[in-house]
């Protein structure tokens, strides 16, 4: 940037993007082709977080102003070097990136980000280069990174006592890598648990049948199953009931959507569908009062142009990013990205709405995202309630 | 110096199509030959196993004694060897001097960099060449026509175009299939003078398929008759067209007479 | 009649001849300002455009010229890109990543085309596809080099002190120098020998062998050229986008690459850099309308541009050439009257005057 | 054992996917002789069409059937008001509109109905049919039973009737097609929309499987291209026989070859190609093309 | 009656026009020749009547003016046109592409009798009936198109150099041919041909082009006894 060290530094002056009475937001995700499903869902939530807030308003800054938050969103469709453009076509007028969706389309403008000293927060990647403040000074990650997930669920397993044998089916890619690696660090030199075999497939495959096939042939009687795409899950649980091999099913926080997945999956079927999640499922019954759910619902068809049910759970997740970003920007004493930077990096155990009991938004630990810590969760036919023990 | 041309025994077959059956004959140095035959006799196929198009199943095809069945046409021509197309096959789109530069390729010095750096002696070749290729299409009456893309050139004239691509290769054998085919009387005339010109001028050794007996009979030093793949005969052209085999499988008993 | 057309074909001479001397200066002197006047954000756009336009450009020579469709383009600006973030993260000198950057996907080129270049048309295309849809699970595997699906980052090409240039100037100066130059040697190339020579072996191979040219051989050399260009939009992307990963080759970008190589004018050294500028700007435009319709508006134009255009945006330029071009016209000696070669003259002025009316 | 044969039968289901689109691209290319890169993304307009009038409660086989109506029309639309201008053109001009033609309807696709999943439910069962250890769903049963069906009344198209000859004389030569008096430009519009309905069918089959979204056949057209050069581009018969080998041989490979695994699964169609068509240019069951001299 | 009129026709290629003022006039059963050089526009004329080139003036077929019809609409009225060069379906076999000729009939039986009469009438087909047409040899690639265009039982001929590429036999057979065509079944046609003989045996009159525009008209006997069209056609 021709600012060189961004005037950011000069203390006081107001950074770009923010005035006395409105700050803008940017956000770069894909929004169109194989992953514009959740890519939407990214700036639905936030957009209808802040939508509701402005209606209402604003938002109160820490240093007594009120404004209102605009969020400019754009669609880099997951190719690295769009979301770059988009990076660059939006950092000199908005106030700080946020909430975007992929590792590849984040990493993609990471370097340029720290090196404008734009803030890059809380954007939907486990990747754990986002949390490690000394590598990505600028960034923060929002959901729990993948390992996290995955060795939730290892704890679990382990947990149980009893002897499992597990079969790992997981997406070649760091998501699905990240994954195993948290499983395989729980299960690590735990007696009772045997990885009996370990497949991958393509992000791109039209079929795992050939996986389920083989897997099935390993007689596991858990699987853990780190896919991100919606159709080869679903069809996955189907291939494996129609080889009537049923063993308990491990499903990550973005593919266990009940409506979408378990049971157009016929996942009823199994012992047990189990998946992690910090946050609300509006389909699940468990919730169907909640109010948190209410206002959310009902703000994102009105603010966030997203009329039907949810679909992917990150509409959920963008909406706590829009209320973790309110609870920074409450602590902001000065229109800039560093203070805002000290002030989001200074949140503790904050319950932000649709979190699940037993979780909470905290960025003060290095090396974690916002959200460090997730619940597992077992299907019960509607919805998921949470567990502690397997069974 | 003229090539000299030795066909021995070539059979061809595709599937189960006899197309040529052990044809022999020899071209001398300089000679004017003449191939005819019905339709589907097998010339164009024979020309295509002398050009390398096609790979004789059987037999040697020898030009300066050298067998070169189953080389490819790209080294033939590059070893003197050019022929024009019964459908002339041109690049429409192209200029007619475009089109008639093709036949400089093999004699334009310089690789890919050469080309993109434009040294000194590509622009050199290549001007040279452009003259070359004028002066062959002025000869050929076809000078006013160098610059138009070739589609706007009728069907008839396409073939003296293809006539000065091949001639631009300065060839020692040069084959021609059908070359007076669609063209008027008067410019049959002017072929015959300019094939005649070229032996005389340069020394090259020239086959030609042709229907038009008049042009056969006016050039040819000898003639071969194909017929269904098998030579019939080989003679002089006045011997062919009094040949009785010939006048019964090929040129008709009374062809004489619509001649009014 | 023979006199109008000589004084019209002069006329055109010597205009040509005018702009061959004052129209590469003036490009040269645009080129040179432009990064300064521009903002930032500006420049980056034009330096992403020169990457893409580099890629199209290859793009161009094995399939606009050559005629042999390849849908693998963007593997060849992965590689380059790839080689270039290895190198750099492992400090090499630039020269010698720029150069490997170059000769690595050449080679890589040269040994597909050896192989796809037996087969014909269609099967070539599926032979090149294949090289972006098997090349992205492959870097994945060779994580070691690639970084795996998380990918590489590699910053370089920052302003030297002495320049007082901004970051983005120089980077621009750089994309401009290298692509110019890349455009400038291809487009000589594209002329004369071998621009025949490409266009007989897309057109009609018979023909080519019959006039000595071996359509194996330069299809070869026009894939193993095209991949050695893609190697340095490679560079270039490195140099400007400062990362890579997987995605970068994905099929979806060779597709777009190929419509954009159409859109700007298959087989026109203009269309190249239209096409890349298509590449860039549109994703862009779309996001300024409405980004949640990308698809949609992309599509759309697309299929318009060429609705009207169907030769591609170059075409804007051509038809002005051909139109002006007087008609030259054949006359035979006078057959039957001497009257004909009068009618004729006439015949030919008349659609003369007829054409000023509409070129 | 038992994993063996059901990895091929798996093959042989998935193949059956990829096999559907295939034959509309065969139909198309017959017809028109060129690749139609937009022929999945009409079927999936052709799902989506199915997909709206179940959710208005139309009978799943009487939505379908709709569809492939409407299809038709459309493929014809297509033709007249779009494809038409470029027939005779560049064919690379050709195939880059059908390109931008898939981008357009993923984008009116992914703006009337969103980028999520939608459940189409499917004309069979589910259930699994087992016998000696290998089981195979009546869906992936169905499936190929009507795209064999399909594939054998397209063979007939084409060698017997007068409507095929017809559609590949103005493919190949719409000029002298012309001087005989086939009207050219019906002609194509029948083309394209015969392999428009057969595309709807297509979509009806794998959507299911594939859960509906805009991209849902993005991934198995390069499939169906592969088998569509394997099998030969002029017989229906060779690209289903094709796409059953891909999709057989990639899961054997994948289980089998370690080198390869599932990762670089995705390169044995094109191996394949290469070795077949080094052989036999004309793909395994096409007609071979004469190119004289 | 006349069967079609060309009244000062002229025709266009792009900007370029090729025509200025063709008239020409076939009779009912009649059949009419145009000669001309290289480039005269004899090709363009037969392409303005079967309407695959833009063209200006009257076209008059049958009482109707057909100008600017599209050309399978114009086929459709029984207009055969036996295009320059290579008119066949290249992958099409020799039986289909007769097949393809016969599109409009709809008599199975006389198809068929027809099919057999080409075959007849060129061995060669007969010997080849199951390759493809881009197999054929020039001249079996001219004989297919010629058959083909038989095989639409035109009302109006259009011959582009029929003759082409033929063997001097073969030639004169097709020639044959096309005269019993005429008596047989009152075929009207337009004949194109360098070969002036040849052209000489079936047309009564004919007319002769010159850069786009009929200097000279009359019939065969009158042409034929001019010095300059035997100088520039017959060579005698
Ligand atoms: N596609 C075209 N574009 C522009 N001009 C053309 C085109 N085709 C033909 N011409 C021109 O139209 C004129 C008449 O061409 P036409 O083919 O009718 O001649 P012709 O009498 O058939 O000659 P030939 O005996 O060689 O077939 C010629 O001057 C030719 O240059
Ligand atoms: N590539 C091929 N495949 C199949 N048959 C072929 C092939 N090439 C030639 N033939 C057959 O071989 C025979 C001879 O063809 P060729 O073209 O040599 O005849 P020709 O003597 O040139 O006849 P014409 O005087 O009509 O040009 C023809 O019957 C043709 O069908
Ligand atoms: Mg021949
Ligand atoms: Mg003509």
């Amino acid at each position: 940037s021709r600012e060189g060290g961004g005037d950011g530094a000069t203390g006081a002056a107001a950074s770009p993007g923010i005035t006395d009475t409105t700050v803008r937001l940017g956000i770069s995700t894909p929004l169109s082709g194989s992953t514009a499903g959740p890519g939407t869902c990214t700036v639905a939530g936030v957009k209808a977080y802040f939508g509701a807030k402005n209606a209402a308003g604003g938002v109160a800054f820490g240093d007594g102003k009120t404004r209102t938050v605009e969020i400019e969103a754009l669609d880099d469709g997951y190719d690295p070097q769009r979301a770059k453009a988009n990076y660059d076509s939006l950092k000199d007028d908005v106030f700080a990136m946020t909430a975007g969706l992929g590792t590849p389309t984040n990493r993609a403008w990471r370097e340029a980000a720290i090196a404008d000293e734009v803030p890059q927060v809380l954007v939907m990647t486990g990747d754990p280069l986002f949390s490690d403040t000394q590598e990505s000074p600028w960034q923060l990650g929002f959901v729990p990174i993948y390992q996290n997930e995955g060795e939730a669920f290892g704890k679990l397993l382990v947990a149980s006592g009893a002897p499992h044998k597990v079969a790992i089916l997981s997406q070649n890619d760091d998501y699905g890598a990240g994954y195993v690696e948290g499983f395989k660090s729980a299960v690590e030199g735990a007696a009772n648990i045997e990885i009996v075999d370990e497949l991958t497939y393509e992000a791109t495959d039209t079929s795992v049948d050939a996986q389920i096939t083989q897997l099935s042939a390993s007689g596991a009687d858990v699987i853990f199953n780190a896919m991100s795409l919606v159709p080869l899950v679903v069809s996955a649980l189907q291939k494996a009931q129609q080889l009537n091999w049923l063993p308990s099913w491990f499903l990550p926080s973005n593919t266990s959507s009940p409506g979408a997945v378990v049971e157009p999956g016929g996942g009823a079927a199994f012992p047990g569908i189990y998946s992690v999640s910090f946050a609300k499922a509006p389909a699940s019954p468990a919730f169907a009062g909640d109010e948190d759910v209410q206002t959310y619902l009902a703000a994102l068809k009105e603010h966030g142009d997203y009329p039907d049910a949810p679909a992917f759970p990150h509409c959920q997740w963008s909406w706590m990013v829009g209320a973790t970003l309110e609870q920074a920007f409450t602590t902001m004493t000065e229109p800039t990205r560093d203070d805002f930077m000290r002030a989001l990096r200074s949140i503790e155990n904050f319950e932000a709405p649709l979190m699940l009991p037993g979780t909470a938004v905290t960025t003060t630990e290095s090396g974690q995202p916002a959200v460090p810590t997730v619940v597992v969760q077992k299907y019960n036919g509607k919805g998921y309630d949470t567990v502690e023990s397997l069974g | 110096m003229a090539a000299e041309l030795a066909v021995q025994d070539v059979s061809l077959r595709f599937g189960g199509i006899e197309v040529l059956q052990e044809v022999s004959f020899t071209v001398e140095p300089g000679q004017i030959f003449g191939l005819v035959g019905p339709n589907g006799a097998g010339k164009t196929s024979l020309f295509n196993c002398i050009s390398g198009h096609y790979r004789p199943t059987a037999g040697t095809v020898r030009i300066d004694g050298t067998p070169v069945q189953g080389a490819r046409p790209a080294t033939l021509a590059r070893h003197g060897l050019a022929r024009t197309f019964q459908h002339p096959a041109l690049q429409l789109q192209e200029t007619v001097l475009e089109n008639v530069l093709l036949g400089a390729h093999t004699q334009l010095p310089g690789g890919p960099l050469a080309w993109s750096v434009r040294t000194r002696r590509t622009r050199r070749a290549e001007e040279r060449f452009r003259g070359e290729a004028l002066a062959l299409l002025e000869r050929n009456g076809l000078a006013w026509a160098a610059h138009l893309p070739a589609d706007e050139l009728s069907h008839g004239l396409h073939k003296g175009v293809e006539l000065c691509r091949a001639l631009l290769m300065k060839p020692r054998l040069l084959l021609l299939d059908e070359p007076a085919a669609g063209l008027p009387h008067t410019e049959v005339e002017n072929l015959i003078a300019t094939v005649r010109r070229l032996r005389a001028e340069d020394d090259i050794t020239v086959v030609i398929v042709e229907h038009h007996m008049g042009l056969i009979a006016a050039l040819t030093d000898r003639v071969v008759v194909l017929d269904h793949g098998r030579k019939l005969m080989e003679g002089t052209a006045a011997q062919a067209q009094s040949d009785p085999r010939v006048i019964e499988a090929y040129i008709g008993k009374d062809a004489a007479d619509d001649v009014a | 009649m023979a006199g109008a057309r000589m004084t019209t074909a002069a006329l055109s001479d010597r205009q040509r001849s005018w702009l061959r001397r004052a129209g590469p200066l003036l490009l040269v002197v645009v080129l040179v300002v432009v990064p300064l006047v521009f903002p930032e954000s500006v420049n980056e756009t034009i330096a992403r455009i020169g990457v893409f336009a580099v890629a199209v450009l290859g793009l161009n020579v094995v399939m606009g010229y050559a005629g042999q469709v390849s849908l693998g383009q963007i593997f060849f600006l992965g590689l380059g890109a790839y080689v270039t973030a290895y190198g750099v993260s492992n400090d090499w000198n630039i020269v010698v990543v720029f150069v490997l950057a170059c000769l690595i996907p050449a080679f890589v080129g040269l040994l597909v085309a050896l192989a796809a270049a037996r087969l014909g048309g269609l099967a070539i295309a599926m032979v090149t596809v294949a090289l972006p849809i098997v090349g992205v699970p492959l870097a994945k595997r060779l994580s070691e080099f690639t970084g795996g699906s998380q990918g590489l980052s590699a910053r370089f090409g920052d302003a030297p002190e002495w320049s007082g240039l901004y970051d983005d100037q120089w980077r621009l100066y750089l994309v401009l120098a290298i692509g110019g130059a890349v455009f400038l040697l291809t487009r000589n190339l594209v002329r004369g020998k071998y621009g025949r020579v490409l266009g007989i072996v897309k057109k009609n191979e018979n023909v080519a062998s019959s006039v000595g040219i071996s359509p194996y051989r330069y299809k070869v050399l026009a894939f193993t050229l095209a991949s050695l260009i893609g190697g340095v939009s490679g560079f270039l992307y490195m140099l400007v986008i400062q990362y890579t990963s997987p995605e970068t080759m994905s099929f979806g970008h060779s597709i777009q690459l190929l419509a954009a190589m159409v859109i700007g004018g298959a087989a026109s050294i203009v269309g190249s850099v239209l096409g890349g500028a298509y590449y860039v700007l549109v994703p862009q435009l779309t996001n300024l309308v409405d980004p949640s319709l990308t698809a949609l508006l992309q599509g759309a134009v697309l299929l318009v541009v060429l609705f009207v255009l169907p030769g591609g945006l170059a075409s804007l330029a051509r038809p002005l050439g051909r139109g002006r071009r007087s008609r030259a016209r054949h006359d035979p000696a006078p057959l039957i009257t001497p009257s004909a070669t009068t009618k004729s003259g006439s015949a030919a002025d008349t659609p003369e005057t007829e054409r000023q009316g509409h070129p | 054992m038992a994993t063996f044969i059901q990895l091929i039968v798996d093959g042989l289901s998935t193949g059956s996917v990829y096999a559907a689109i295939a034959l509309a691209l065969v139909l198309v290319h017959q017809a028109t002789g060129l690749i139609n890169f937009a022929q999945g993304g009409m079927a999936v307009l052709a799902a989506y069409s199915a997909w709206w009038l179940l959710s208005r409660g139309v009978p799943l086989v009487l939505a379908i059937s709709a569809s492939v109506l409407l299809s038709f029309a459309f493929g014809a639309v297509v033709e007249r008001w779009l494809m038409r201008r470029f027939e005779r053109g560049d064919p690379d001009t050709a195939v880059v509109v059908t390109i931008g033609l898939l981008t357009l309807i993923t984008g009116v696709c992914g703006w009337l109905f969103t980028y999520n999943n939608q459940q189409f439910p499917s004309l069979f069962s589910l259930d699994a049919v087992t016998f000696l250890g290998v089981s195979v769903s009546q869906r992936s049963i169905g499936t190929t039973v009507v795209i064999v069906v399909v594939m054998l009344l397209l063979q007939a198209l084409f060698a017997g009737t007068k409507l095929g000859l017809a559609l590949r004389a103005v493919a190949i030569n719409p000029q002298s097609a012309a001087f005989s008096g086939l009207p050219v430009e019906r002609l194509l519009m029948v083309g394209w929309g015969l392999a428009a309905a057969l595309g709807a069918i297509a979509g009806a089959l794998v959507a299911p499987q594939l859960t509906l979204t805009p991209g849902m056949l993005d991934n198995a057209l390069v499939y169906a291209l592969a088998a569509v050069i394997l099998g030969g581009l002029s017989s229906p018969i060779g690209v289903v026989v094709a796409a059953w080998m891909i999709g057989v041989l990639e899961n054997l490979a994948a289980v089998y070859v370690p080198l390869i695994g599932y990762d670089l699964k995705v390169a044995v169609p094109f191996i394949l190609i290469f070795v077949v068509l080094v052989v036999r240019p004309q793909g395994l069951f096409g007609r071979k093309t004469v190119v004289r001299v | 009656m006349t069967l079609l009129e060309l009244e000062d026709v002229t025709a266009s290629y792009g900007p370029v026009q090729v025509l200025d003022g063709v008239s020409l006039s076939v009779p009912e059963n009649g059949a009419v020749g145009i000669l001309g050089a290289n480039g005269a526009g004899k090709t363009t004329t037969l392409r303005a009547i079967s309407a695959t080139v833009r063209t200006g003036g009257r076209i008059v077929f049958d009482g109707e003016d057909i100008r600017g019809r599209r050309p399978d609409k114009v086929a459709a009225l029984g207009i055969a046109h036996v295009p320059e060069g290579r008119g066949t379906f290249g992958d099409l076999t020799v039986r289909e592409n007769l097949r393809v000729g016969a599109y409009l009939r709809k008599d199975r039986k006389g198809i068929e009798s027809d099919i057999e009469y080409c075959l007849d009438l060129f061995p060669n087909l007969q010997d080849r009936i199951r390759s493809n047409a881009s197999a054929l040899s020039g001249g079996e690639q001219q004989m297919l198109a010629v058959g083909r265009a038989i095989m639409s039982k035109p009302r109006l001929l259009l011959l582009d150099e029929a003759s082409l590429g033929l063997a001097p036999t073969t030639a004169k057979a097709v020639y044959d041919a096309i005269r019993r065509l005429r008596i047989e079944s009152g075929i009207a046609m337009v004949v194109v041909e360098q070969n002036a003989n040849l052209a000489f045996t079936v047309v009564d009159s004919a007319t002769v082009l010159e850069t786009g525009r009929s200097v000279l008209t009359g019939t065969s006997a009158e042409l034929r006894g001019m010095d300059e069209i035997r100088r520039a056609y017959l060579g005698g």
